[in-house]
């Protein structure tokens, strides 16, 4: 089939925005791992908790209400889990740290579909945000292009946040040395229990975000989980460059992929992922060298 | 460093009585969780080499098994290999599998060395469920059983087979203690320790971990063979990283590093995962209960916890009787 | 024994290695002396091959082995002992001796047989223990020891591969004065024909053990010579008193 | 630990006590966990309504022994074994997965013990996997799509894009519908498989299909991924200029309720829409809402038929496995789904397939029936079995 450039700028904007979903999901995590040294499996069940409570709130007051109130309220989630779970496990070793977050996922799957049933549940995009827009002689889904302004505004403020204030640069010296930062008199504890609601926020709205363009099924975090952790892994966890350049990867190669080389789609991103590690065994651009 | 104490022998006794006693004595249902738990048990035994004294935490064992299951099919079906070569031939491939892994994935460590086991097994994955002729997600059927009649042995008895797969667990212990104790198995768990110090001892680090991760798959394949045989049906969910999950999550349940543990965790997890769902739809929530219960203890799994309340006084007495260096060793490198 | 030829390495604008050649003779006994920051632990890197120079060579009995990786050097002679503890925490001191001893008479990748009960290797690990006085704490776990003997740990597993070369960074780094005498003795005892190399931050021990001393500043060569020699150097006075009073 | 296992058997033995003469003691094998919980709480209930309807003036008293096989083949095998060999269950009734289908296959055959299959729809199943003891009363997948080739053909629709997840079931539907589209004069113009659950965007898929030049466009998807499907399809705004046919899966009552507005307009084709006009589905209708609060989906009725053909098998006086196996061959009826039999060549169901259109209604979304397309019996396939004794 040939294709014109239209074509090829609508699959890089459908590659954009798979990207900037897959970044929404992953900073949260390559941050609480950086700081935190502990891969929180249970992400991807935040996620689809944010989705759920996100269409719950839909239904009653709209949108909007789920956009912002969803990341609120598994931001809450993440309040009880660090100081049920977490906080207890920070000196337990990664390994338990995994697992209990394993556990985790198992609990909240049966919790989704206990509070919200088996039957997938979808939210409408808003008024505002429906319909299309033409741009460079193609249209274009103005919800996704909300989703890349949105993923590129959370860049750049994370950006901001993480360069230019002075609680990011005590993360950045959480990141780099955490017993130097507690010697610098940063309040390790309190730093964690924030960065891990902030990235607990993330997922949830991510969740939400997601929610229009795709169902709310009880698997859905299980699924989003794999892609997630491949682009920590690939970018290098720990860091935003890593988690935007991961993102872009995957969002690309998984796009393009389906578009050139369609038989081989399911698998380009794993042998991608293994290539990477065996070049570089740490990932693209890992917090520390 | 693997050690055989008074506990983990006498664990050891106590699930063989028990496994006997089960194969003998229990009805239909009781076999099929047996024979289950036998397979599960060699997985877990063989992921627990790798994980529990190389920390080499795999999330590809549960893809080695399915391509034991698929080899182990594929050649005593459509090629019509006689089903005790097929098995070799299984077991064979899937340790060539899992040494090209175990080398590719050695420099990697952590989360990253997961990600990568991952991203093998996932491939491994997607290949079978798409290639046609391992039948994609519908998966192949028609598989036989071994022929032991020649030993007047008739494996399609569901007894005699569960006693089939207790015996060759306990070969794969046996094995499996062999292989730790041997100089390779010494040297994995010395790169465990210190990976630095034993390359600079001069130790060639990524053949030491490729050729005991190919043993461990050897182990896994054959455990895959197991499950062909037993549910003579396989499809590509046997590949799927869940199972590696759940097999970690076993191992980590019984007890990492402890080799006796995982048996016990095996047990543990298939007995307790029919109990739940024959009572609720929602086992998950409770699986996930318990295994958050069990991490938070601060034990290692519920052989680790055993070995910490009662080993070291079972020792002690033992020890003011006979005085060995048992004492020191109880509280081990578990 | 150990020679190498025009050192140089940079760490992008810093040249941490400046043309260093050293000679090491047979049975020789050399002490690498220098301030913080002297580019010791770098030196010793590129003659390990922890680190590779970007220009010059690395030769061991005679061979180039610039480019081998850490374990092939090992293999052909070439031992090092660390300056934090690099042991294996779980295990007894004669497992942790056995281990290095597997490696070297080559038990340490079969799949037959265990490498710790070889009498082989049981041979070199009953040595090495007794050379480095670790005989008392033969069955204790590296936990249950003390900081002291595990330095001697330290240097008794890599003694435990045989080496021609045994380099040693810093051995008795945070030894109390008492212990760190009875080290050096421990060192003096050692076979002759083996070559030392040593890399210490205290002249003591570089007076007490040394046949020969190397000081390194900003990682040039400045000093290379005996002990006695260095002893009277005023230039190595400066240097070190300095850069002490600087810290 | 082991007085733990043996406690779990003494449980379990002690639940195997043996059915009185006149009781027909069924094992209900569905998935009541994993992604397709929904599916089997839906044939379940349709199962426990088609009793409840039925089996009052049947004489005999059904004893339901319900087993989760979690979607997963070695599960679904070892719960069969036990529904068999502990339960000695007389009919098994279930199956959601094809999977699941394929694992249990062999031992039901070997055992000789009955299966209604109530969903899995696995062409080979009644092909050259067929067995005198497993009846379909549900669909297969080629059954489903075939007539609608013919039909999208007769329509005057010229060119097709076909798209469907990577796997067996979707592989199948769209091949059936390729041939009898092809066969009436269509031209498939391109042909996608995504990669099965784990696609999240189908973007680039979108493009493709509307870069293609075709009239239309044909999929086939189920479940989360058919919600996520047919509103991608439409944010795209494709509905306007490409319009989406697809097999009726696609917008099942069960969920198209959460697809919304971009459902509509989406034509599909399925052996069963709740919106059959006869008395016997209204009636159906009618008892599902009552007890559900929502309208039936095909899974409802799927699990309402498999008691009616298992009432039916039993009223003819079958009373054991190789009986019941044998009427159950022979059953037809006039259910919510029109007339059904069963076609003793290879036990698939044959049953009309009706066309529909998903359009709003007073509560949310309808089906608006466009045509009834003919019961046809599948080919044979490779299907060899001993024919139905009398």
């Amino acid at each position: 089939m040939a294709h014109d450039l239209g074509f090829w700028v609508l699959q890089a904007l459908n590659a954009l925005q798979l990207s900037m979903l897959l970044f929404l999901l992953s900073i949260g995590l390559t941050v609480i791992f950086g700081l935190m040294h502990f891969v929180n499996l249970a992400h991807g069940s935040l996620y689809a908790m944010g989705a759920y409570v996100a269409a719950s709130l839909a239904a009653v007051g709209g949108y909007w209400m789920g956009f912002f109130l969803a990341p609120v309220a598994v931001a809450g989630v993440g309040v009880l889990l660090y100081s049920g779970l977490i906080r207890r496990m920070r000196r337990a070793g990664p390994m338990a740290q995994v697992l209990v977050t394993f556990g985790l996922i198992f609990a909240l799957l049966d919790l989704t579909r206990i509070i919200w049933g088996d039957l997938a549940l979808a939210i409408d995009v808003p008024a505002s945000l429906s319909g299309r827009l033409t741009l460079l002689g193609i249209e274009y889904p103005v919800y996704r292009l909300f989703i890349i302004a949105l993923g590129v505004a959370i860049f750049a403020t994370l950006a901001f946040v993480l360069g230019r204030t002075q609680i990011g640069a005590m993360i950045r010296a959480g990141v780099d040395n955490d017993c130097m930062a507690a010697c610098l008199g940063i309040n390790v504890e309190r730093l964690f229990f924030i960065v891990f609601c902030v990235g607990c926020g993330l997922a949830g709205l991510s969740g939400a975000v997601a929610a229009p363009l795709l169902s709310v099924t009880p698997d859905m975090g299980l699924q989003i989980l794999i892609p997630t952790l491949i682009v920590i892994v690939i970018g290098g966890l720990g860091s935003l460059r890593g988690a935007i350049a991961g993102s872009l990867i995957y969002g690309f190669v998984q796009t393009f992929g389906a578009v050139l080389a369609p038989q081989l789609a399911s698998v380009l991103i794993y042998a991608l992922l293994a290539a990477v590690l065996v070049i570089k065994p740490v990932g693209l651009f890992p917090a520390k060298g | 460093m693997f050690r055989h104490t008074t506990l983990r022998y006498a664990t050891l006794a106590l699930l063989l009585a028990g496994a006997l006693f089960q194969a003998l004595t229990a009805g239909y249902f009781g076999l099929e969780i047996l024979t289950e738990i036998l397979i599960l048990a060699m997985l877990v035994l063989a992921l627990d080499i790798v994980a529990g004294f190389g920390g080499m935490v795999s999330l590809c064992h549960g893809a080695l098994m399915g391509v034991g299951a698929y080899a182990f099919t594929i050649l005593s079906t459509s090629a019509g290999i006689a089903p005790p070569i097929a098995m070799g031939g299984a077991v064979a491939l899937s340790g060539a599998i899992a040494w090209i892994i175990g080398a590719i994935c050695s420099r990697s460590h952590g989360i990253y060395f997961i990600m990568a086991t991952l991203a093998f097994g996932q491939m491994a994955y997607s290949y079978v469920f798409e290639a046609p002729i391992f039948g994609g997600d519908d998966g192949l059927s028609g598989i036989r059983r071994l022929d032991l009649s020649l030993i007047g042995l008739n494996l399609n008895d569901s007894r005699t087979f569960a006693l089939f797969c207790l015996v060759l667990l306990g070969a794969v212990y046996g094995a499996a203690v062999l292989i730790l104790r041997s100089g390779l198995g010494r040297s994995f768990s010395g790169v465990m320790h210190n990976e630095q110090r034993m390359r600079a001892l001069g130790l060639t680090v990524w053949r030491v971990k490729a050729d005991v991760f190919g043993l461990s798959g050897m182990i896994a394949g054959l455990a895959g063979t197991l499950a062909a045989q037993h549910i003579m049906y396989i499809s590509p969910g046997l590949l799927t990283w869940t199972v590696s999950g759940e097999a970690l999550v076993v191992v980590i349940l019984g007890g990492l590093g402890t080799l006796v543990g995982p048996l016990v965790g095996a047990a543990a997890f298939v007995v307790l995962k029919h109990e739940i769902s024959g009572i609720t739809p929602y086992w998950h929530l409770a699986v996930g209960l318990i295994l958050i219960g069990v991490v938070m203890s601060r034990s290692n799994g519920i052989f680790g916890w055993i070995e910490k309340r009662w080993g070291a006084r079972l020792d002690r007495r033992l020890a003011d009787a006979t005085r060995s260096q048992d004492q020191k060793e109880v509280t081990t490198d578990a | 024994m150990l020679k190498t030829r025009e050192l140089d390495k940079k760490f992008g604008a810093v040249h941490v290695t400046r043309q260093v050649s050293l000679k090491l003779e047979r049975g020789e006994r050399r002490v690498i002396l220098g301030p913080n920051g002297a580019g010791k632990t770098t030196l010793f890197n590129q003659l390990v091959g922890e680190l590779t120079p970007d220009s010059g060579s690395v030769h061991l009995a005679g061979e180039d082995v610039t480019s081998l990786t850490v374990a092939q050097r090992a293999r052909r002679g070439l031992s090092r002992s660390y300056q934090k503890n690099t042991l294996f925490d779980g295990l007894t001191v004669e497992e942790n001796l056995g281990l290095a001893a597997a490696v070297h008479t080559g038990h340490a990748t079969r799949l037959w047989g265990d490498s710790l009960a070889r009498p082989e290797v049981r041979e070199i690990v009953q040595e090495v223990a007794e050379q480095v006085n670790l005989m008392p704490f033969i069955h204790a776990k590296v936990s249950e020891i003390s900081y002291g003997v595990r330095r001697q740990l330290e240097v008794g597993v890599a003694l435990a591969t045989r080496p021609l070369v045994l380099l040693m960074d810093e051995p008795t780094s945070g030894v109390g004065p008492e212990m760190s005498k009875a080290f050096h003795d421990l060192l003096n005892n050692l076979p002759r024909d083996l070559t030392m190399l040593i890399i210490e931050h205290d002249m003591d021990l570089a007076f007490d053990v040394a046949d020969t001393i190397t000081v390194l500043n900003y990682g040039e060569v400045v000093f290379d010579g005996a002990p006695n020699e260095a002893r009277g150097s005023s230039l190595l006075r400066e240097i070190y008193l300095g850069s002490w009073e600087d810290a | 630990m082991k007085r733990s296992i043996l406690a779990a058997l003494g449980l379990a033995t002690g639940l195997a006590l043996p059915a009185a003469a006149e009781d027909i003691k069924v094992g209900l094998l569905l998935p009541f966990s994993g992604v397709y919980a929904s599916l089997g709480g839906e044939i379940e209930t349709g199962f426990n309504l088609g009793l409840a309807d039925f089996a009052t003036d049947a004489g005999v008293t059904f004893e339901i022994v319900r087993e989760d096989t979690e979607v997963s083949p070695p599960v679904g095998l070892a719960k069969t074994r036990k529904l068999i060999l502990q339960d000695e269950v007389d009919v098994l009734v279930g199956i959601v997965s094809s999977g699941v289908l394929g694992a249990v296959r062999d031992f039901v055959d070997g055992a000789g013990v009955p299966l209604i299959v109530a969903n899995a729809g696995n062409d080979e199943a009644t092909g050259v996997a067929c067995s005198p003891y497993i009846t379909r009363m549900s669909f297969s997948n080629g059954q489903v799509n075939r007539p609608m080739g013919t039909w999208m053909a007769e329509q005057g629709i010229g060119k097709v894009f076909t798209l469907a997840p990577d796997y067996a079931a979707g592989r199948q539907m769209i091949e059936a519908f390729a041939e009898t589209y092809t066969a009436a004069g269509g031209e498939i113009v391109g042909q996608e498989y995504t990669p099965f659950q784990k696609t999240q965007d189908f973007g680039p898929y979108l493009a493709q299909a509307s870069a293609s030049g075709a009239d239309a466009v044909f999929v086939f998807y189920a479940g989360g991924e058919a919600i996520a499907f047919v509103k991608q399809y439409d944010s795209f705004g494709l509905n306007e200029t490409l319009p989406l046919y697809g097999s009726g899966f696609l917008t099942s009552p069960l969920y198209v309720n959460a697809q919304g507005e971009a459902a509509e307009g989406v034509i599909t084709a399925l052996h069963y829409a709740p919106t059959i006009e006869s008395d016997a589905n209204q009636a159906f209708v009618a008892a599902y809402v009552a007890e559900t609060g929502r309208v039936p989906s095909e899974f409802a009725v799927q699990g309402y038929d498999a008691a009616r053909a298992l009432v039916e098998a039993v009223q003819s006086g079958a009373t054991d496995r190789d009986s019941l196996a044998n009427a159950l061959r022979q059953v037809n009826f006039d259910g919510p789904r029109g007339a059904l039999r069963i076609d003793p060549a290879t036990n698939n169901v044959i049953q009309p397939i009706y066309v529909y259109e998903t359009v709003a209604g007073e509560n949310g979304l309808t089906q608006r029936v466009i045509a009834q397309l003919p019961a046809e019996a599948d080919p044979v396939n490779g299907c060899v079995m001993a024919p139905v004794s009398n």
